[in-house]
């Protein structure tokens, strides 16, 4: 690994309407180095990055590459300095192919005429390398999966061959299994002289992959070049939320057999997604779902909840008979989704961060129809403080949020409407770790208070520390039921892997 | 794109949010930023109005002619509003309008009028609106035909309708009650803009305050979202199409009430003018963000304009070029201006 | 309304000035305004030109001319807009005269002379005069030729391209037509409708000439689409017809005169009306009589009269025809 | 309602794409699905057509007939689909080719035509459109106007421009060689037909098989992802309205071949029927995805429709009542089949 910086940005400032997003922050780079970027959700990692790639215009602050002045003001200016991005909204064009996305910008063509064939062989070639060979170059991007998306737009990154490369939270969709894959990936890579720009908040991924870290806090640097497996936890918990947390689950209340059963699914199936899924979840009890991307998780919550139509089985509450594909029976019953995909499924994104908490509960705050946004506004922000949605002030459009503040505003909108049932898909993707923590405390809490909560995560450690009993999913069939406790990781991890083919 | 506003701003806080930032993204939301812009390019309309025919234009009368003038279109476009702020687009408002009008005119509503009084051709004309607009919402919400062809189709339909009812024929209104009522005034001001006042301050609140608007927003939005939310995407998107029907129900009434006729021919092109005021107003024809504000000063806005063209007596083709032309800086006033009020 | 399009206006005014007289002399100062339909057909565009050039040639008249409109609801605010202006007179081409006549009386009430041109109000009181166009009279001279080229052949087949289908005054041309028609046992057995547009009325024709295989004789109301209607037919190079006009244009004159094409003679509409209009309400303001009549009023209705031209009088009446 | 792919999948391995969704999906964005929809509802009107009159609606002559009124919209249309596919729409179309047509017909223009041969009014025409259209793409990309309200202004400007330069007259086209060329045959083919033919065919390989076409897709579908990919959006926005502009200067020399006039009453309504015939073919109005297949099958089902209905000797009241009915049910019968295809 060269000592020469690759990439120098000081000072960098950016602006946003009443938020100064960046402040003055400081980052080096050099080739054939992992370089992390750490810091909690909102502190500037994405506007960086999209700064770093042309997207955004920096009101101040100099960026270097090779020790050269460079002005990066338009993505194909950095583009042509051999920057690329993974960027954490995902950024392809559902009507297109795969392949078509892959090299959106720089098609291999003649006269304009696109040379579709050697794009899809290159296509399946970077694919391959990805080892996602499975993925069809030319079906459309739109109709694959939340993960699939994502290895395709991490295939775009690659398909330039580029010297620098940004991945902005590239982990938050994938489970263990792709996480590996891409750290082999990044490997290669590293290992040809690229430069690599790893954003992510699993602090372990840090440790296995990364070679430098620099730290933001509140947009601005507040330490960089630690070394990435030596600095201990706590110091970069402390430097990245400026207090100490103890990163541990909190301790499960003991369910009483007694307790009466709240959620009970029976023979669920939908054909090529999942077959015969059976559980009950008792009041104040919390029930894991692990498993690999793809192995069905995400499906069973929706058709539980009616968003799509089981073919056979049932779902009861309280012992009543859901109406099947009828979200709102569900909801009646009180059973709550906080959906996989934020942007997609669950954020109105152009609306204030208030009336997205509230818009599950509006009778509550409506007479005869008409809306008490003062009561709305107090609840809300009262629950975006308790989830240190930051920065604070429920008024601004969801779409101005950071990824990971994004989440919460989903959580806060499930928080708010007092289920009997929640459904809980990826609650912390995209979380730092000092919210995470809070999330999990806010589950048991609710759990304490007698909700029953499925819980769906893709980091087993989490389904684990945090659920009461585990189902492991694999290709849709539920391969192993039983208490948390008499399970560890590596257990688990074998039952999803068995069988999996890759 | 979406960035220009933003890459315009200069604040100098650090990252805490200031307080003007909060209302400056309030401001936007509920649009009266983009507003600003539209009363802007109102006050410039009217100086060059009273500039150019003061003696005329700034006169009660004149000013009443055109609010005259605004109110039925006015209306049609609070219903529109709606549909659009939903995510959908209704291209067949002019031609329900005219079906209503037929259909309140008829003989036998007028017998029936005559003996129960007014109330029947109105209500007629309000039900028939209301109708058409259902099976508009169904066909849309339930049928899953985008909005475009389903409203097109309902144009096509509901003019052919009319034009078979009344067998193209103007058909009078004989009852004088009603022309008298609707034809009338309420302390100066003429009913007919009584009625729009009254459709758009209803509109406002409904949009606004309560529950319903609210869902329009989300269903407009994002309607995957707004289903996961566990709001009845359907259900409402029907209801809005049923509202703007309706609305063209209420804008019948008052053509019928103007012009003393009901007609096949009422309400040619009302569709453009509608969507042309909704979406000068600031309203997304992509959905999920609406303004009833806009709305009203964008029929204004061209209500205005029309008059003073008259006043000026312009030739009449350099009155369409004009007119484009017009139209093209006003909305570019009103962005800058909109960017501008965003920044602190 | 009637076809001739474009009108040319310094006709209009040969044909009238013999018999105005000394009325043309400059009077006192009158502000006249007008309000006619959009003018997304030929003879509207003329009726507006024709106007306007009319006005033109008097000093003591200055018209105020407002955009054309199908929207009853604009067209009404039009008017009022002339009343607030305190015009001294309107002369009002109505697109539906039962709509404009509440506001037609209105402006009467306010003092302003009314001035209704070609599509008649729905009461006496909305206009001191009435310039009237006969449509029925149109259908009927139209239907009448018709009869006297097929009398022997009962059997024969009528084809009928008529204007905007959805226009009162199509209506009483059509019945016109067919009414002339069954006096001498013919019927209208194909009919479609055109807008007037030279487009519109290709296409019409291009459909029509599909759909009835063998045609004895064709009524098309207006020149303008004529135009099109020719083109249609040229393509499909049929011969089996003659066809009768609505409007007079000059080159359909011709064409009548040199007997070479399909069209064996046309019905005239004059698209003067509203010229006419403005003379009218400029005696009026100025208190003077009609030129030629005894009468010391203006008339309260003046009905032009529309004559079929054949290759028998087409020289009378094509020096005064309109080109196209 | 995005579901429809989802419910078809069946993965038997952990990996992230299920192999056999692909096929479908496939089929789905190859359009096929949505496009054998279309062709039913085509063949069943074909039926109708020859049932209620057989012996003529059967016969060559009248197919070609059908042909020859589809072409000039369907030259329209086929730029219209490149507009809405980037994001975009234009209302302009009609107008623009009323321009165009006036343009390449004016004294100067033909007295320059009978020296230097017809070249010279066509390519005027294709010069105004190209033009026109520029102009709109500039308001859209550059000035940030909404498509809508840009391409409005321009309609109304284009028609009274093009008024004013005619003076409202029908100018006659006098030169033969123009009328005689477009107005005749190849193979029995009206020249017509064949430039319609081409420039469709032209269209399809552009949007499918070239950079700019697939970039379109892009810029329709997420602006903002084409333009981190290094894609000038703004440019590329422009250079569709100018496409769509030229396209209509097309139509306009086809409708002086067809009528032999140049007039600012051409064009009415082509806004409305192009974008009826291009969402009907299955584009989606919010853009990103287009088909120029569809808009064809768009464009001959209305043709059809029309030729059907004269052949019958329907009133025009009645035509447009069944043209509602008629186009609901083509498009829910093509939903149902587009959907069955997509389900293995
Ligand atoms: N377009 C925008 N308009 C206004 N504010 C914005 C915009 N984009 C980002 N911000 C603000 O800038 C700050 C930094 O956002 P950013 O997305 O960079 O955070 P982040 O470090 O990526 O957080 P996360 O880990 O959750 O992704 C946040 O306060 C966010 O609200
Ligand atoms: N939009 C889609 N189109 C086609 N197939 C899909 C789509 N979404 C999911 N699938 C398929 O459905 C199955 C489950 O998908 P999904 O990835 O949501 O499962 P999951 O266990 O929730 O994974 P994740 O960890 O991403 O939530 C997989 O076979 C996946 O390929
Ligand atoms: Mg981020
Ligand atoms: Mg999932």
């Amino acid at each position: 690994m060269s000592e020469a910086a690759l990439l120098t940005m000081t000072g960098i400032v950016k602006e946003f309407p009443g938020v100064r997003a960046l402040d003055g922050v400081d980052l080096d780079v050099r080739a054939g180095e992992v370089h992390c970027l750490l810091g909690q959700n909102g502190a500037g990692k994405s506007t960086l990055i999209r700064v770093l790639t042309g997207a955004h215009q920096p009101d101040a602050g100099a960026i270097q590459i090779d020790g050269e002045d460079v002005q990066l003001n338009s993505p194909t200016a950095a583009i042509d300095r051999g920057i690329a991005a993974i960027y954490q909204e995902l950024d392809l064009v559902p009507g297109l192919s795969v392949a078509e996305n892959i090299f959106l910008g720089h098609e291999p063509s003649t006269f304009g005429f696109s040379r579709r064939h050697e794009a899809a062989l290159r296509a399946r070639e970077i694919l391959e390398g990805l080892g996602h060979g499975e993925i069809p170059v030319r079906r459309e991007v739109g109709s694959l999966p939340a993960a699939g998306q994502q290895v395709v737009s991490m295939a775009r990154a690659l398909s330039r061959d580029a010297r620098l490369i940004v991945m902005d939270e590239p982990s938050a969709v994938l489970d263990p299994e792709e996480v590996a894959n891409l750290f082999r990936v990044i490997k290669g890579l590293t290992e040809r002289g690229v430069a690599v720009v790893y954003i992510s908040h699993r602090l372990e991924e840090i440790r296995e992959i990364g070679d430098r870290v620099t730290v933001l806090k509140d947009g601005a640097t507040v330490a960089t070049g630690l070394d990435a497996r030596e600095t201990p936890t706590q110091e970069l918990i402390r430097l990245m939320t400026g207090r100490s947390i103890e990163y541990v689950f909190p301790p499960r209340a003991e369910i009483l057999s007694t307790a009466p059963v709240v959620l009970s699914v029976e023979g669920l199936s939908r054909p090529g997604e999942f077959a015969e899924i059976s559980f009950d979840v008792r009041a104040g009890e919390i029930v894991g779902f692990a498993g690999l991307v793809g192995s069905g998780r995400s499906e069973v919550l929706e058709t539980v909840y009616g968003a799509r139509r089981a073919a056979t089985g049932s779902v009861h509450v309280d012992g009543k008979r859901l109406k099947p594909g009828r979200v709102q029976s569900a909801v009646k019953a009180g059973v709550g989704l906080a959906p996989e995909e934020r942007k997609s499924q669950a954020l109105l994104m152009d609306e204030a961060v208030f009336k997205n908490i509230t818009v599950s509960s509006m009778e509550r705050f409506a007479s005869v129809g008409f809306l008490n946004r003062t009561a709305e506004r107090q609840v809300a922000t009262q629950l975006a403080e308790s989830l240190d949605v930051r920065p604070p002030g429920v008024d601004r459009p969801v779409r101005n949020l950071s990824g990971g503040n994004q989440q919460k505003v989903v959580l806060a909108r499930w928080l708010l409407r007092d289920c009997r049932v929640l459904l809980l898909d990826e609650p912390t993707r995209g979380v730092d770790v000092g919210a995470r923590s809070e999330i999990y405390a806010l589950v048991r809490k609710l759990a304490a208070s007698g909700v029953a909560i499925v819980l769906v995560s893709s980091e087993v450690e989490e389904v684990l520390g945090l659920a009461d009993r585990v189902v492991v999913l694999r290709e849709g069939q539920a391969v192993h039921t039983g208490p948390a406790q008499d399970i560890d990781e590596h257990q688990v991890l074998d039952l999803v892997m068995e069988g999996s083919s890759v | 794109m979406s960035e220009a506003p933003l890459d315009t701003t200069t604040s100098t806080q650090a990252t805490v949010v200031p307080p003007t930032a909060q209302r400056n993204s309030g401001l936007l939301s509920t649009g009266v930023g983009r507003n600003l812009g539209l009363v802007v390019a109102l006050v410039v309309l009217c100086i060059v109005g009273a500039v150019t025919a003061g003696d005329t234009f700034a006169t009660g009368p004149n000013v009443l002619t055109i609010l005259r003038l605004a109110a039925t279109i006015g209306v049609v476009s609070i219903g529109m509003t709606f549909v659009i702020t939903g995510g959908g687009i209704d291209l067949s408002v002019g031609a329900i309008l005219a079906l209503s009008s037929v259909w309140a005119t008829t003989l036998a509503t007028q017998q029936m009028a005559d003996s129960y009084g007014w109330i029947v051709m109105a209500s007629t004309a309000l039900l028939v609106g209301a109708a058409c607009g259902l099976v508009n919402g169904i066909l849309v919400a339930y049928g899953k035909i985008v909005p475009f062809i389903a409203t097109l189709a309902m144009l096509a339909a509901a003019r052919g309708l009319a034009e078979t009812i009344s067998d193209r024929r103007t058909q009078i209104v004989a009852n004088n009650s009603f022309v008298d009522f609707f034809g009338g005034s309420l302390i100066g001001v003429p009913v007919l803009v009584w009625i729009f006042l009254l459709v758009a301050a209803a509109g406002w609140v409904v949009l606004n305050r309560t529950t319903f608007g609210r869902r329009t927003f989300a269903v407009g939005g994002n309607a995957e979202a707004a289903r996961l939310a566990g709001i009845k995407v359907q259900r409402h998107t029907a209801a809005l199409y049923v509202l703007a029907g309706l609305c063209c129900g209420i804008a019948a009434v008052m053509l019928m009430a103007r012009t003393t006729t009901g007609s096949s021919t009422h309400g040619q092109f009302y569709e453009l003018d509608a969507i042309a005021a909704v979406v000068i107003g600031g309203t997304l024809l992509s959905g999920g963000r609406g303004t009833i504000v806009g709305t009203v000063f964008g029929v204004l806005i061209f209500s205005t304009l029309n008059n003073v063209f008259t006043l000026n007596n312009l030739s009449i083709s350099a009155q369409s070029v004009a007119k484009g032309v017009i139209i093209v800086i006003a909305v570019l006033l009103q962005q800058r201006l909109a960017s501008r009020t965003t920044s602190s | 309304t009637s076809n001739t399009p474009k009108a040319d206006p310094s006709d209009a005014a040969k044909t009238q000035a013999v018999s105005a007289g000394k009325n043309d002399e400059p009077g006192k100062k009158v502000k006249i305004g007008f309000s006619a339909p959009a003018a997304d057909h030929g003879w509207m565009g003329a009726i507006t030109k024709a106007t306007q050039a009319e006005a033109k040639k008097y000093s003591d008249v200055e018209l105020v001319v407002a955009e054309g409109t199908n929207d009853v609801n604009l067209q009404i605010s039009q008017v009022e807009t002339f009343i607030n202006q305190k015009v001294d007179a309107i002369v009002l081409l109505p697109f539906d005269g039962a709509a404009l006549t509440a506001v037609a009386t209105k402006a009467m009430e306010a003092g302003i002379t009314v001035v209704n041109v070609d599509r008649e109000f729905g009461s006496p009181a909305a206009a001191r005069t009435t310039v009237l166009g006969d449509n029925y009279g149109m259908g009927v001279s139209a239907g009448g030729y018709v009869c006297s080229q097929l009398k022997d052949k009962k059997d024969s087949i009528v084809a009928e391209i008529a204007g905007i289908d959805s226009l009162p005054l199509t209506q009483d041309r059509s019945k016109g037509f067919k009414d002339a028609l069954a006096g001498c046992g013919l019927k209208v057995n194909n009919r479609v409708a055109a807008e007037f547009t030279v487009e519109s009325g290709e296409k019409a024709a291009a459909n029509l000439l599909q759909a009835a295989p063998k045609i004895d004789a064709i009524w098309n109301h207006d020149d303008d689409q004529g135009v099109g209607v020719m083109a249609a037919i040229k393509n499909s190079n049929r011969k089996d017809f003659f066809l009768v006009g609505g409007a007079g244009s000059a080159n359909v004159m011709r064409d009548i005169k040199a007997g070479t094409s399909l069209v064996k003679a046309t019905v005239v509409y004059p698209s003067t009306q509203g010229a006419d209009g403005v003379r009218l309400a400029r005696l009026l303001l100025q208190k003077k009589a009609l030129g030629d009549l005894v009468e010391v009023e203006v008339p309260r209705k003046v009905q032009l009269f529309a004559p079929v031209v054949t290759k028998d009088n087409v020289d009378q009446y094509l020096p005064t025809a309109f080109e196209s």
